[in-house]
Formats: C-alpha cells, structure tokens, sequence
C-alpha cells in the first residue's frame, strides 16, 4: 500500500488498532470495487429515489432573496430525504456495501440521533442487526430520536464515559467494533475517521452536489457564486461541495458551530477559529480542539450534531489549500436564521443546517442581484423541538411538558 | 535494548510478567506505591500508560482510569516526572504506552529525545500502525528506543513479518478480538495463532488481553516469553488496594 | 346554475349562509378558470417539485411482502412531502387559487395539526396572513404542531365550543370567513364541505393517482388489485383513488377509524359502520355520526386527523355505487401496523396512515404472489410522538418528559 | 300568512319587533318565562331556535345558548312541544329557526306538517339557500308555511331578486358579514342596502345582526319593517333575568 493512502495534503491516514487492519482493508477494497462499477452507483441513486425521494428539490427562496435584496438565494432540500436529513444518503450507501460484505450487524454512533434513526432505518429495510451508540447528554437532549430508533428494532447505548457526547459514542462504537468486526460493519455517520470513511461518505454525499449542479444550470444558466453548507464532522457540506471544487469560480463556504461564542471557547469551530490544532485521534488526522497536552476539549453547540471535536480531513485540506472558507455562526444567529426561513419560507431547517442559513444571510445583501448563492438545508427542525422550544423559551410548550409530566405522574 | 534483556532473563524464568499501570489512577501517590508494590512482588517488565481522553482500544476498567487521572488534571508532564521517578528508582524496564495524539501533540521526536533522557526505553502506542509511523520509528531508532507494535489474531502471516520488520523489543501479541478487560479463553486457538507468530519474527512474543489469574499465565509459558497483565491488576486495586496488587502479583510467579 | 351542481349522487351541494354566496362563487370561478387552464396545472406541478419533492416515491416494501407472503406490497410516499403528508398538496394548490383571487389572509381548520402546519407553510411561502382554528382538544394533543404554525407566523386559535375537536375548528372558521370573506380564503383541508371544496382537493389531490398509478406501470407493468387509503375527511383517499377509478379491476378500499371498536360506540366509522345517517351539515350532505335529533355525535380515533363526524361526499358517493369498499381498524390495530410497518421497513406511517396499512395487513396474506397492491402513506408519525409513546407505554419517553418538567418548573 | 299579519299590524306602529330565543337555554322554563315576558312586552314576532350542534351562523353568545341547550339534553320532540305550548298560549306567530339538518332529519315533510300542527308560522334555515331548497320549499307552501329567507349585503340585486321568487312572509335582512351578536354600525352603507332588498321584492323587510338599542330601531324606522333582536336579548337574560327582558324590549318600543 501506498505511503499516502487515504491522505489529503497532511490530512486523513488510517489509525487504528491492529486488530482491525483485516477489517479496514475489507472495507477498502469493497469500496474501490463498488467505486468502479458503475452499477453500483445506478443501484444506490435508484435505491435513493425508490425509497428516500431523490433527486431532492432546490428551492429558490423569494422572499428571502427580497428580504435580503441581494444575491439570489437558492436551498438544496435535504430535509427532504426519508428520516429527514442528508445523513440517509450515506448509509443506504453503506448498507449496499454492508450486502456485498454479507455482514449481518450494523453499529453506529450518533450525536444529534439523525445519523441513528438513518442507520436503524437502513437496518430495519436491509434486515440487518443494529446497535446505536451515543453519548448520553445527546440521549437526554435527543429522546424523540432514541424512541424512533426503538422503534426501528435498533439497541440504543447511552455512552457514560468521557464527556458522555458524540466523539465519546464513536469510541465506544470503535471498541463494540475490535470485538465484532467479522459480523458487523460500523457505519460511520460522517466524512471523518480513518480511510477509506472520509472518501467513502464523500462519495455517497457527492449525490448532493452532482444533482445540485444540474439543477441550478437547469434553474439558471449559471454556475453559483457562493455555496454554503454547515460542518459537523463535514458529509453534509463535503457532499454538495464536490458538485463544485473543480469550479474555481464558485466559492464553498463551511460553517461551523460558533455556540456561545469563539471568545468563550465554548463552541465548535475548528477551522474557523484559531482555537484548534493538528492532532490523531479516532483514526484519523486532522484539525482537533484538544489542549497542549492532545487532550480533546469539551465542545458546545445548540446544534447536537455539529457538537465534534473533529472535523473531516478532506475539509481541513481544503481549508489549508484555500478552496474552502470557513466561518463560524453563534447559537443565538443561529436560531434568529432558523426563525427567518421558517417565517419567510415556510422551510425549518434543522439546527445544524441553520447554521449554513445563518452564514449565508451575514453574506448576501452585500451580494449583487445577479449573483447566486446555495445554501443546503442538510435536515429538517421538527427534531429539534425541544431544542427550540427551549431557546426560544417557548412557555405554551413548557406548559405542555408540564402538564404531560402531570398526566405521566397521575398515572 | 530491551529484546537482549527478556531473553538474559528468560533464561532463569519460564514466562516473565510485563504489568500495565494508568499513570495518576487514582492519584499519582497511588500509582507510586502501585509500581513500588509491583517491582517488590517480581515483575520483570512495567508499562506507563499516559492518560489520553480518548483510548479507544482500552476497555471500561482502564478507560475509567484515564478518565480518573485526567478528571484529577493529570498532565503529561507529571506522567513524565512519574516515569523519571520510577525508573530512576526501580531496577526494571519501563515503557510508556499511550496514544498517538499524546506522541503527536508533544512532538514526535522530542517524545523519544525525553524518553531516552527520563530512561524509559520503549514505548507502546496503539493507535499508530506501522505504515503510518515512518517518522516515530525513526525518531525512536535515534534515541535507541524499542517501538513495540502489535499482533492480532486477524493479522496474516505475510503481514506478521511485515510488521516485525519495523519493530524491535518485543511483539505485543493481542489475545483475540475486542478491547482490553474482557475474558480470553486461553485454548488452542491462542496456541496456532502464537505459533504463527512466532514463525513470523524472532522477536520474544508478549501476550496480552485478559491474563487474569496464575492458571492463565502458566498456560503461556512455552508459548510466549512474557505474559502481560492489563485490567485485572487495576481491578485487584481498586478493590484491595496496593497490598493485594503485590499479593496478586506475587502469586502470578 | 344546474340543480345538481357539486352533487356526487344525493352528496355534496352547497349548504351556506347567503353571506358566503358570492364568495363561494368566486371561488367557483376561478377554480373551473384554474381547471381548464393547462398551464394552471403545470405551475402547480412545479411548485410541488421545486418546493415539496413530488413526484414522491413508490416504494416496494420486500419484507413486509415477505412476511406476509401475500400479494406484493407497494407504498406511495407521501410522508416525503414537505411538512410530512399530503395535505400540503391542496393547501398549495389552493394557495395559487388565493393568488389568483388576489386575497391576502387564509383561514384554515386543523384536527391533527398537519393540514395547519402546511397551511402555515404556505402561508408564510406566499406571504399571507394566517390564522389557524383548532379545536382545543387537539390543541392539547397536538402542542408541536401548534409551535410550528407559531413559528411558521400563523395565528393559532383555539376552538372552546362544541366538542372542541375538528367539527367545532370547521365551524369557527366558517364564522370567520363569513366576516371577512372579503381578504380573506378559507383553506378547507380535507374533500368535504360545500362544493366547491370536495371537487377542487380532490383535483389537487390527484396529483398522487396520477403520479402511482404511472410509477406502478413503470414498476411492474400491471395495475394494481387494490389500493388501500384511510380515511379521514377523504383527501387523500380521493387523491390516490383517483388514478384507478377508472379501471374498474383496481379495488379501492377506504379504512376509517374504528376508535376503541365500532362496539363501544367510540369511533369515527362513517362509511365502514351502520351508525352514520345521511345529513347536512358544515356546507355539504354526507354519512354524519349524528343522534336521531341530527345532533353530532363525539367521535374517537387515536388519530386526530381521522376523529371528523362528516366524510367527502365524493365517498359517500362511491361507497353507494360499490365502487369503494369501506373498512375500519382499531386503535389497538393501528398501533400494531405502525410497529410492524416501522420494524420491517424503516417507514414511519402516521397514526392516520397506519389506518390504512392495518385494513391492508388484515386481508394480504389471503392474497396471490402475483398480485399487488398499494398503500398510500399519506403521512409521517414523527408528528405522533407523543400519541404513540403513550400507546406504547414507553417509560423511558415519560422519564424524559417528567425531567424535562423538572427542568421548567426548576427555572 | 305572515305577510298580511305584517302589514297589518305595519299600519299601526312604525316597526315591528322581532325577538329570538333559543329553547331550553338555560332551560325550558326560563325559555317560556321568556317567551311570555316578551309578548308581554309587546313583541310582534318571535323566532324559537331549535338547538344544534353545529350552529356555523351564529356568533358566541348564541353558540354557547345553543351548547347550553344540548349540555341540558333538550330534544327536537321538547323544542316542538315547546312551541305548541307557547303557540298556543301566546297571541303573536312564531317561527322555528334551526339549521337544516334538524329539518332533515326530522323529515322535511313531515317537519313542515308538525309546524302546521303545532301552530307554528314558518321557518328560517339559515343554511339553506333556495338552490337547495326544492322539497323544503314544496313542503313549506304545502302546509301553507312562510319559508323565510335571507339577503346579505354581499347579495347582488339579480340574486335578491330570485330570492324573493322563492320566499314568503318577510326577508331577514343580514346586516353586516359576520356571525350574530358583533357590532353592526347603522350607517348610510346600511341605508344603501335596504335600499336596494326594498327594490328588489315587494315582501316586508326584517333586519337582524346587531340591533342592540333603541337607538337602532329607531334608526330603522322607515328603512325596515321589522327590527330583529336577537343576541342582546339573550345578553340581557343571562345579566339581568327575565324581569329585566321584559324591561329591555319594552324600552325598545
Ligand atoms: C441535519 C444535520 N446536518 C448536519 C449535521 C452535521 O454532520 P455533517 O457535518 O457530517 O454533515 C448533522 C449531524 O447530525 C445533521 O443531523
Ligand atoms: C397524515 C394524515 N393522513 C390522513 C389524514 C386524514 O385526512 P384525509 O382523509 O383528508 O386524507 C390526515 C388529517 O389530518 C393526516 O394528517
């Protein structure tokens, strides 16, 4: 094997205990396989508009282009797909290869319970066992997620160790992995981890921006000007940006969670934001918010699923090359953008995808009229009711809580 | 190096015992007195785990301890001073292992230069295969320090040979699948595959994952020249203090 | 104008105060300008693609075809659509009508919530104003969606007369309407009230017959044994029936709620039960659950959307010439279709939909291999959380809403 | 009929006065003390409404006497025996004023020839217009009924035309859009309006919806036949009693 196998610039590499080198080259070389069979892919886009319902459409956001009266604003609707987010894309992928692999066990980690509902509902469509880990903080905050995926037939593990959060439930999903890795593929819910996961979840996300780019020519003519994506671990944004890297003229814009603020150090911004280093951790190199010492730091955001101390390799590459901007949006812009599409539009972006709305809207008065920018919705906001409700500080729904807590007490 | 010294003590001793400490677990005090307990009850080798945040091949019992020691702010330079202390005062070779971010994060070479000055004289990290460690192992072969790698049961020949080719020291010979803390049925699959890894090298073979009790280690002895006792010492630690870790390392022998 | 016009058989007319005369006309005209406008049409189909993800996909459910190992099973999806259901296809629909008519406010009635929430949607979309009458008891039963429409900008109102339920949320919208029908449409969510409205969400609806019965032609090449939908108002049993009505092989089958068994008198079972009679009320003739004085009866569905007295008079039409069949399945029923359907192929029906993969599940096994049949899943159960957990008696969701009760009465 | 009763009694005072009450609200007996203090107090015409469960005309006040009703379980057999009783004591003609499911499924026949037994003078179904009114309308005219019908200011002058081809009796004038029981302002707009019902058909003229004060009727006077009072007096019940109907629709006077 080559020295730089699974690398991008200084980026990516594969770390991982020896005990599971057999079942990462397994995976790599199903992976190359499916790669260059082009009935692979047939089978996967035809898997996803079968049963998720894409192509998703791309939305031009009126009033929200006059509101701003700058550029023209157009929303790539992943919260479109079946269980409401982009994150179904890479996991039917991987449930294709999980078939070729005959393996009969899926396991998963999960922070905002997107990527857990997504992978128990490919577990229950392709018959396979499921285990779901996650942090539990995110078990607390996530429930209608965790009640969904019991439903899915999924065995939900709250994490209890480290800081109980998403980067915690892919270590223990790591650990179930070693002792079961001849039945059971990890599903690995974003573009981070070791190789071949950064490039394989790119790729399934890469549906994102191919269809992405033939709408908005199809819409307009013309290449966008700006796309706008939020990061979390980086599948989300690293699928619509694929459309467009090799278009030099359209910039791609990641945002990442700003939480209380860079000043406070409670968010987080690995790109954006100084606060973050070069480190190796859950199999992979790239950009950490760890102290001096490499210990990984606590991380905030409103946003479960962009709550990571990582961030995908392909995307601190692009961010040392300078193809990719990175900026940060803080909690409180976060929920005013989640309240201006929803009024404006009648779309409810998920938390995590307001963050991309809350960039973009910083951006686009300053835009002309005849420039165009994308931004991706990667998931829906009924999820995040609670959430919201409670950041919006909502007192009908705390008496709805309330009074359901009474009927469960009474009963 | 420390191949000449196993094999110099392998003439006197059947197996020897490597023990597995997390530095700071509970407190650094304790750990002291673990190491000073363990040497006293006849351990030949010591492995100095730094804390690291995120072990993922460590199992509950030591993830908890690295848990414990950083929630006590352990940092890596008192796990330096500690192993300086230690090894200064100890007639008995100590490694470190942690992971690779903690190697990474201090700087690679720098890792090795202090290593060698503190009198450490390896290190095991496990994290960090070979293909990814041209510059550990080279840092390590300059300061003349024995890069441990590992073998797993999944691991083929072929590969077995190619992994011996970058180490030196021993090979650590993981028991079987999973993490660290979880039983290991010492049967002959254990043999076949500690067979095959003493085809592929000419290292001494160490085997650990799930050494428990004194029946486990005399199974070891003709298969593997040092049996490695992780968990089970902190577990006797936490549950008889660092007596019963000297009474339970005593009776290993 | 013709006596009978807006009867299906004796069904339907047009039952309004005098007040409302030249509105409803207006509304007439400009719906038959819309329906012989080709190009009115293909502005609503596009809309439903650029901002909903129609079409929406015709899924084949393998597993529970094989478990049942009966006829196969297809589901349309309409739990894809933006806001979860099929009811934002009529409420879009009637918003270009709103255009047309160059009306400013939209009045709309909700039982469970998703017919409010899309009208918000649209609301907020086309930039009217919007209030929403919902009985007071599904505002209690439905408090997320309640949040949505607030966020969404709507005015929710909740209905404290008559039984405080769908009926009564109708009603209060009519009042409203009668006073200021002048700016204002309103949004009737479902195939029933006076004509126009049966016909037009109906036509509006139809957009899923049309779009199942070309994907199951395109899928299998034959025509389907059955289709099944539930039935609540009847919109969107009428939507995927309209695409077979014509071939006459094609059983339709409408599955109403039987509530607590049509035995026990709580139910919601106007076609499929002998207790509804022939009335007149909320604007149209139709099956009432009615005492002998023609007083409404109170009716019970774990479902909100399907606890409605009335039902399309298009149904009540089709039911007296046989050309759909009419069943019910339980609560109890209900519950266990929505967790086999959930368990076996990662779809999450609505309370309302699992309606009818119930009536389905009962009858496919006696079924030939060869022969199909579709269920329209008109909606998704995220929405029901809160209903389902309590069917299911999920302590871990009562732990959860106890803390979060905690929490609020803490702070 | 009605109409010969109407211009009539027209001859001596300058406006009639209609009154409404829904039966059995709050119950029976305080519907007939009602009843027997409002012809007392000079009332030309009353309007008996049989509760329903659905009443989408009519505004909260009248809604909530409608609920009331039905909470009480009064019965469309109690409402008609009602109405024979007080038909039968009290020398002014009553009307029944329901919706038309209440006609429907009593029978609209045989509803229409219980009200000829009963005594009764005619009816208003304020939902249903004359397009569907065919067997109603036969029914009516059968038993020598006023089927009275409804203008709204949204009614064109073509349709108030038909309209009247169809009603006897008197036309209930709708004030204003809306529900009973809002605010109606007495205007030049209304003027205007019962300007154009008058053109329209030779039948008397009731206005109704928000007729509050004498102020009103007054106001009427010349414009209208018949002044409606309808939700005020059920407002003035439920404050101030039966005495105090009395009272208010003597002072209407
Ligand atoms: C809706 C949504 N968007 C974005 C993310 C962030 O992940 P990624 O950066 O991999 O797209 C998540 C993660 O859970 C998510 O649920
Ligand atoms: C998902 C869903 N399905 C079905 C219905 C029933 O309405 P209809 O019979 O008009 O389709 C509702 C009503 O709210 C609904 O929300």
């Amino acid at each position: 094997m080559a020295a730089h196998k699974g690398y991008f610039g200084e980026f990516g590499g594969q770390f991982l205990p020896e005990i599971l080198h057999a079942t990462i080259t397994g995976l790599e070389q199903v992976f190359e396989t499916a790669k260059h069979d082009p009935g692979f892919w047939k089978e996967y886009e035809t898997l996803m508009q079968n049963y998720s319902c894409r192509p998703t459409p791309l939305t031009f956001a009126e009033n929200l282009t006059k509101y701003f009266n700058g550029a023209q604003i157009w929303v790539k609707r992943e919260d479109l797909n079946h269980t409401g987010s982009h994150k179904l894309n890479n996991v039917m992928g991987q449930g294709l290869l999980v078939k070729r692999m005959k393996k009969t066990r899926v396991i998963a980690e999960t922070g905002a319970g997107q990527h857990g509902v997504a992978t128990a509902t490919m577990a229950a469509k392709f018959g396979f066992e499921c285990t779901i880990y996650m942090g539990e903080v995110d078990v607390l905050r996530q429930r209608p997620n965790v009640f969904w995926m019991e439903r899915l037939g999924a065995t939900v593990v709250p994490v209890k160790t480290g800081s109980r959060i998403l980067k915690d439930a892919i270590n223990e999903a790591l650990r179930d992995w070693v002792g079961n890795m001849d039945t059971t593929h990890y599903v690995l819910g974003t573009a981070c981890g070791a190789h071949p996961f950064p490039e394989m979840v790119t790729w399934f996300q890469s549906i994102v921006g191919i269809e992405t780019k033939k709408q908005i020519l199809e819409a307009t003519g013309k290449l966008p000007d700006r796309v706008y994506a939020c990061v979390g671990g980086g599948s989300n944004a690293m699928g619509i940006f694929s459309g467009f890297l090799k278009d030099t003229a359209v910039e791609c814009v990641g945002i990442e969670a700003g939480g209380r603020g860079i000043a406070t150090g409670e968010h987080a911004t690995r790109l954006a934001s100084p606060d973050a280093s070069i480190g190796v951790s859950q199999g992979y190199k790239t950009f950490f918010l760890q102290d001096d010492d490499g210990q990984m730091k606590e991380t905030h955001s409103v946003a479960a699923g962009l709550d990571y101390v990582g961030v995908s390799p392909i995307l601190s590459h692009l961010k040392e090359t300078g193809r990719v901007r990175f900026e940060s949006a803080t909690d409180a812009e976060v929920i005013t953008a989640l309240s201006l599409a929803v009024k404006k539009e009648g779309l409810i972006p998920a938390l995590e995808s307001s963050h991309a709305f809350a960039g973009a809207f910083r951006e686009v008065s300053q835009m002309a009229p005849e420039q165009i920018i994308i931004i991706n919705q990667s998931g829906r906001g009924d999820k995040d009711i609670f959430t919201i409700a409670d950041a919006l500080h909502d007192p009908k729904w705390r008496d709805y809580i309330k009074d359901k807590a009474g009927e469960y007490n009474a009963s | 190096m420390l191949r000449d010294y196993i094999e110099k003590k392998r003439v006197e001793k059947k197996i020897l015992i490597m023990t597995h400490i997390v530095i700071g677990a509970p407190d650094l005090e304790t750990s002291y007195q673990t190491v000073k307990a363990m040497v006293e009850a006849g351990v030949d080798i010591m492995e100095l785990q730094i804390p690291f945040s995120e072990p993922v091949a460590d199992g509950p019992v030591i993830l908890a301890a690295n848990q414990t020691a950083l929630d006590r702010k352990v940092t890596v330079g008192q796990c330096i001073d500690f192993a300086e202390r230690v090894a200064k005062e100890f007639p008995v070779p100590f490694l470190f292992m942690s992971y690779y971010n903690i190697v990474f994060k201090y700087g690679v070479n720098k890792f090795a230069e202090m290593m060698s000055a503190k009198g450490l004289k390896g290190a095991i990290v496990p994290d960090l295969p070979h293909e990814e460690a041209a510059q550990y192992l080279a840092a390590m072969k300059k300061y003349h320090l024995d890069p441990i790698f590992l073998y797993a049961p999944t691991t083929s020949d072929s590969r077995m040979k190619e992994i011996s080719s970058h180490a030196s020291g021993f090979i650590y010979c993981v028991a079987r699948k999973g993490v660290t803390g979880v039983d290991t049925s010492f049967s002959s699959d254990l043999d076949e595959y500690l067979q095959r890894a003493h085809t592929s090298t000419d290292l001494p073979l160490a085997l650990g994952f799930g050494v428990q009790e004194k029946a486990d280690v005399d199974f070891l002895k003709g298969k593997a020249d040092i049996a490695i006792i992780g968990t089970q010492s902190l577990r006797v630690l936490a549950e008889k203090g660092v007596a019963g870790v000297k009474k339970f390392i005593a009776g290993m022998q």
